[in-house]
């Protein structure tokens, strides 16, 4: 056996129910009830008085953490690239936002912070100031022992030219605290029957600039290219059934390509589904029922022979 | 904040370690628009993918303390609250399997106020809720 | 101009919104922004701790009173009669519930306690200890300064031999600490589609013992009978809609009425239409909007005739 | 905890005396899953009952403090956290009848990892609300 993953959620899926029906605590609960070890959130969302904390909120989170016994894994932050209308901020204050969320998700207890760079295509090309920001920061993340990772997120596949700037660097600059965080919505083979985010006018471009919400289909075996570079995975996914049927993503693919690579990260799971209230509790469950389902057959089918006759 | 069903899905658990399941925990929030004196509770059925679990073979976690069906008349003293939750706590050998599962409850309430023809009246909720591992 | 009504609200009005999408702040806050000024709370609902609420609760339970500038008006609570299965309580533990209940919610502020006692019969007539246990905490409300204030509710119509009981009670006695409190929905004249508490086999009865779901239409002229006895009201509806038109409460009578008969208590909403979450908060300020301006064209029409012709 | 809605019913008032009223104001909850800064926010445009009242139009009160729509560019340090809101203040004089609305609000974000065809993106909301006196 090759160990097996450890079981996240990322605070991102309960999106409209926090600050509706949930609050900090309640979030906290929720993920330690569906038996996850692992909390993510995100800083704008989630840290009260972002990007400046009181003690007391402080004091509240470490008290959280203490009592749900639940690990802090990634904190994903914004590089507001176009932060205004006219004007694209620089390397320097790119820098500046990252040095902040840098210092801010290690005080909270974080291993990963995953910076989300404005584009400038629909590629998802990120804005060319990345490069030299991040690299500023490559000490800082060292001395924290932070890993920067930023995201593959369709429509943007494993084989892109964004994914081999980031190796790249990696290679080039030798650190080890840049990686890759793969969003699994890249391996969706079934289309969406709508996004959140859609417009009418996107809609409209389902054939064209948008047609990524069918799924861009990436094949799980594409994950072996990266899986050196990849310590954080986020499972993303849109409605599971009453079946424990995923509609969109292929776990039975994504989990045994995972197992076989020795994959021994977190799953943080991404609900990103049908927002009435309560429902993204049950699906991030149903979720964690699924993959533990789909790793319990994988070690079973893969177990050592005296095991299998035992 | 509970969620809106009487039935939540988190804290739906098996109960016992993995493996070795003893049985399974279904927890309830308050139904009731004030919270009750539990010797007005007269028990709660639990159906689970149409098995029945009556209320008289069930045990109860209220605030902390675990108690049988015949417990909670004389619990005049002790309170289920609105806005928190009670385990009906269920004896089955090997607890359920992982995955979705079809939850339906009926609490059984004493309310002084009303006709005594409808005494004890039934609050039913039903879901799906889901067993993790 | 005979002065005008006070505007409350009762927190029976959020049931399952309480606990699920609301807390006590929050319920505050809906309550000051609907314009109310006064607040009616279920001691065993929302008094974190009944009957023994900590100290810090009663801290926050006051800077909520002075931060929203709310007024405490009506504590409901309730004797529960038949405490156990084959056991009724007696006058003396029926007397030490009301103690109680009086006792805490003089510490928070309140005027006003409506007690629940079980009932003995469809028509809803109380308990026999209602008489005895009520009896012996006249001296405390007195002290205290609360009035008693059992409620007329359906399917209980106001020319009732329990109304006589209450009445003849006060004469009895002579106390000045004991009321009436009138529920709107013995006025409903129309029926309920569906009613919360109602199981398959109340509906089956709906010609019988619960018929009058369809409405017990008690003539608002008979408000005029008991008013002297009435210090406060309850103002039952169950839905009102977008063109401001209440389906069960025939407000347009009621409110010329309460003015007419000098009335100038408050009007506590109290909702018990569809549970839907949130719903409540937008039904309220519809029923405040309705009676708002039914108040407004009663004092329109009687106003003294120079300011007619202004 | 707020209304599901982005459009929230408490907070839906009248400005000014009764009698005198100079216009209304219309409360949002933040509608995107993370806290913006303010730079971000394009505007926003509300209609009440089919009658437009354009974002250029519009003041803004963030938290506790009043901006005109061009202050919001200028604002990349000011925000607006997830589970908060912010009032659109409207002029209009007479305010608006008390009783119920349909309104309706377009939020303009313009989110810099959004393909630049999509930004601003418009994020819609509708509910009728109620205006009590
Ligand atoms: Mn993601
Ligand atoms: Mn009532």
């Amino acid at each position: 056996m090759s160990g097996s993953f450890k079981y996240g959620v990322s605070l991102y899926s309960y999106t409209d129910d926090f600050g509706t029906v949930m609050g900090l605590e309640d979030a906290f609960y929720h993920v330690a009830e569906a038996s996850a070890t692992g909390i993510e959130i995100l800083g704008e969302a989630h840290v009260e008085g972002y990007p400046e904390p009181s003690s007391a909120w402080l004091d509240r989170w470490f008290s959280l953490v203490e009592k749900y016994r639940l690990e802090p894994t990634n904190y994903a932050c914004w590089i507001d690239t176009d932060i205004q209308k006219r004007r694209d901020i620089g390397v320097e204050e790119a820098a500046a936002q990252l040095t902040l969320d840098l210092n801010l998700a290690k005080r909270l207890g974080f291993k990963f912070i995953r910076p989300k760079f404005g584009v400038i295509d629909d590629e998802l090309t990120p804005h060319p100031v990345w490069e030299g920001a991040t690299e500023r920061v490559l000490d800082l993340a060292a001395k924290l022992d932070i890993s920067i990772i930023p995201e593959i997120h369709a429509p943007t596949p494993i084989r892109h030219p964004v994914v081999e700037a980031y190796i790249d660097f990696i290679q080039r600059t030798g650190t080890r605290h840049f990686g890759l965080l793969i969003d699994t919505g890249i391996f969706q083979d079934r289309p969406l029957p709508s996004w959140q985010h859609e417009t009418p006018e996107m809609r409209e471009l389902r054939s064209g600039a948008m047609s990524f919400l069918d799924g861009i289909k990436v094949p799980v075996e594409q994950l072996a290219e990266v899986i050196d570079y990849t310590p954080f995975i986020q499972a993303k996914f849109h409605h599971i059934d009453e079946d424990l049927h995923d509609h969109n993503i292929p776990w039975e693919k994504v989990v045994p390509m995972l197992k076989s690579l020795g994959y021994t990260g977190y799953l943080s799971s991404e609900y990103e589904g049908v927002r009435d209230p309560w429902v993204a509790i049950e699906q991030v469950r149903r979720q964690h029922a699924l993959i533990r389902k789909l790793e319990r057959e994988y070690d079973q089918q893969h177990a050592a022979p005296a095991a299998v006759e035992a | 904040m509970l969620e809106r069903n009487h039935i939540q899905t988190s804290g739906f658990s098996n109960i016992g370690p993995e493996g070795n399941r003893t049985g399974f925990r279904v927890r309830l929030r308050q139904p009731n628009y004030r919270g009750t004196r539990v010797s007005l509770l007269e028990g709660i059925d639990v159906t689970v993918d149409g098995e029945r679990y009556p209320s008289q073979e069930n045990r109860f976690l209220i605030d902390g303390r675990e108690y049988g069906h015949a417990d909670l008349d004389t619990l005049i003293d002790v309170r289920w609250p609105v806005g928190t939750t009670v385990d009906v706590l269920i004896d089955k050998p090997g607890g359920l399997e992982p995955g979705v599962h079809l939850v339906e409850t009926v609490v059984l309430y004493r309310h002084p106020y009303f006709p005594p023809q409808f005494r004890p009246v039934p609050v039913p909720d039903s879901r799906h809720a889901t067993i993790v591992l």
